[in-house]
């Protein structure tokens, strides 16, 4: 891969926001490590409860202060508070719940993923280890309805992480529907990547530059709306 | 029927060198850290340790002595890694993992917490979606590569699964909030996580409690783990944790 | 995420002929009495009803009704006839399995409990060794020869297994004790029993409660299924049962 | 079969009460139908803790009068009652007790049971239907660490219940280990039926002429003490 010119794109919080305005209410979502533990900000109020496969439901804010509890924490190891309506349970009924398709959207991080909605997040092979840390990642892969993906568009060095072929450990195979970077949002058809919104400021020639495949282009394509 | 026992070296005497313990815990949230202490006091070594997700990360102290110990042979886990690679690089347990001096072996969480279920319940294999498209369909995921044995997949109704099998350690380490005298325990939160499931796929449990009472003081509908998956008890302070893996 | 409706009729207003429908309840303990007798109302036809351990023996003037209406395709269930034979030979329902007329599929009950719990779980087949050594190895038990397909079995560590399959219903009917409006619920004892499974399983679970509360009112740590499973609610009054089988 | 001459033996309650002496302290037990139920009566005090596979650890004796909660029965839907130390869980976790082999011993009735340890319970054919009610019976055998049969050692008219093959559809394959009737106690060992102990008034001849099997005698061979 060539080195790419870095784009100007959204900050990550701008991701999580635009992946938070896709969610619909009244469904139940679980988010991953990174960018997509900030879409909680963005919900907040709204009639959407987050599942955490520590065995939480109804996942509320992250706690400060006197309301940190070491007996409360996320997934991602953070310190959070409950909600009214909040449930806990045991690691097999949490799995069960993933597995079990009760989950409407998980929404994940990634390494790279490519134009047939396989992605590889839990391991990066510069670190030089056949193991690594799968956690829950490739559970909510199986069993979420649908499968989202949030992540900026390139490397910090501007490579593609939107490839034709994967070349890291796949996390699971043809499971994503919709890809949410820093410059654009796609969704991926039998046909490929289609591209439906690009960022402000940002064209579709620019985000098909950092782009290893050829990407669709949508007729109604728009600048994303926040 | 009363499980307490009079001290924690009591409870866990006769853990032998060799043994595969079950140690629960969501990084440092739910982890039996009082148990951990006293296997590393009592020196037992050649121990695989069976996790779920990273207590041993939660447990930073008691992974890096029992390392620097030599007490490990083995840990099964799902996310036993720095997050950071380049902490990791400094991580005594890495290290050992990259020498190949510890086995580490590698599941999907789901995959481990349905293996201990599995365990505990007389399940001896399942299919699972789970893992269906990378290296964990096609065998054990470990850093030695002559234990990397072949897995089966199936088709069922046109999708692909892959079968994994029951989990049955030798002990479970619990800890829970509150256990009555005849090991009715209740966890805490998102303390529960693995402890449930552990308890019940162990030939032996032993729970580390907060608060012990008396028989029937636990409303009989909110008891999470029934006594009969606990073989030992003993009651230890409550442990303070940092909440933070890197 | 409230999940009430205003009535038990438009709680089931979509459910077809030709559906099946998970029972919960061990005999006269559990069951959803008025579900049930919401669709007898509806006059449903064909429909396949999944038990566990026989709830239409404690509602039996509903099955009564059930058969005697025509309304009954199957039953599947791990005990089901009456225990006596000659009260059974009396029996409308038991003489229709005679007859041929309505399917009788027969598990153990464990076995029925965990093709609900891997239904729900998302894992399609497990190992048991529960029925082996007995007709439940061969093929499946019913009055119907031509379904008996074959089952199959597997040595695992030298012991025989047989594979049994999930089983995900259309609709569960599930009886709770109370509720939350976002369809967390607890259950009241032994009632408790294939409640909680069932409505892991199901496509559609459809919740009556005895006594209805305001999301935050029950303990988080207490709840016995979480809403997520819940997708309809409705109050209902406490059913009487007449505690006793034949 | 030839007919045979009733003997004289013990009560289904005095059967229950030699079943009850077998039990150790410190142990959980699971009792079927029939006479097992009726062993719950002679135990009540000891350190031995009862599972019964609705869901419910610490069974109490059964309910009468005001104490009648129809939320709270045994397996052979009996009003019971709740004890200190009780514990209800959901079906899936009873039947993962159970057959996870946490339950030290289950006491089960029979309608055959041969000199190899299977037996028959569910179905009898004379009733002329191929299903019939398997309940928990066959989750118990598979799971339990040992398994006891306490039944009447003939059927009401004299036909043998021990016999050589099962001609009944089996509940389960050799997992016996002890059997107890109103005339003797058997255990069943690698070379047969080992009898240990006979009822008052019983010799090994009487029970030998209503056992199908040749029984091998115990050179310790006693009377039942009550």
């Amino acid at each position: 891969m060539a080195e790419k010119t870095k784009l100007k794109g959204l900050s990550r919080e701008l991701i999580a926001l635009r992946v938070a305005s896709e969610l619909e209410d009244g469904t139940y979502v679980n988010l991953g490590i990174g960018i997509p533990t900030l879409i909680s900000d963005w919900i907040e109020g709204r009639d959407i409860v987050l599942q955490s496969e520590i065995g939480m439901l109804k996942t509320g804010p992250l706690a400060t202060g006197d309301d940190v509890d070491q007996d409360l924490i996320n997934a991602s190891c953070q310190p959070v508070t409950a909600l009214e309506g909040t449930s806990y349970f045991d690691i097999a009924e949490s799995f069960g719940m993933i597995r079990g398709q009760h989950i409407d959207v998980a929404v994940m991080g990634a390494l790279q993923i490519n134009d047939k909605g396989d992605y590889a997040g839990w391991s990066n092979p510069a670190r030089g280890l056949f193991v690594g840390n799968i956690g829950g990642s490739m559970d909510l892969c199986a069993g979420a309805k649908k499968l989202y993906i949030a992540m900026e568009h390139t490397t910090r060095d501007g490579q593609y992480k939107v490839v034709k072929e994967l070349s890291y450990p796949a996390t699971a195979l043809g499971m994503v529907s919709m890809l949410f970077t820093d410059l654009a949002v796609m969704e991926i058809t039998p046909k490929g990547l289609l591209l439906h919104e690009v960022a402000p400021g940002i064209s579709a020639e620019d985000v098909q530059s950092v782009t290893e495949p050829k990407l669709i282009i949508s007729k109604d394509l728009q600048e994303m709306q926040f | 029927m009363e499980k307490v026992f009079p001290s924690i070296d009591e409870a866990i005497a006769d853990i032998k060198d060799g043994a595969m313990i079950a140690v629960p815990g969501f990084f440092a949230c739910g982890v039996p850290r009082a148990l951990l202490q006293a296997i590393i006091k009592k020196g037992t070594k050649n121990l695989t340790l069976t996790c779920g997700c990273g207590p041993l990360l939660g447990a930073a102290d008691e992974l890096r002595t029992l390392v620097q110990k030599g007490q490990l042979k083995k840990v099964i886990d799902s996310y036993g890694l720095f997050r950071s690679a380049s902490k990791g690089m400094e991580d005594p347990f890495e290290q050992a993992v990259r020498a190949g001096t510890i086995e580490f072996e590698v599941y999907p969480m789901g995959t481990m917490a349905e293996k201990y279920r599995a365990g505990g319940a007389g399940i001896p294999a399942f299919y699972t979606p789970t893992g269906v498209g990378s290296v964990v369909e096609e065998g054990v995921v470990t850093n030695i590569e002559a234990n990397r044995g072949k897995k089966e997949t199936r088709i069922i109704d046109g999708r692909k699964y892959v079968l994994e099998y029951a989990l049955e350690p030798d002990f479970a380490f619990i800890h829970a909030y509150i256990g009555d005298k005849e090991g009715n325990l209740r966890y805490a939160k998102t303390a529960r996580n693995f402890n449930h499931v552990m308890a019940t796929a162990a030939k032996v449990t032993i729970a580390e409690v907060e608060t012990l009472v008396e028989s029937g003081k636990l409303n009989a509908d909110d008891v999470h783990t029934p006594g009969i998956y606990i073989h030992r008890m003993i009651q230890v302070p409550r442990p303070k944790f940092a909440i933070t893996i890197d």
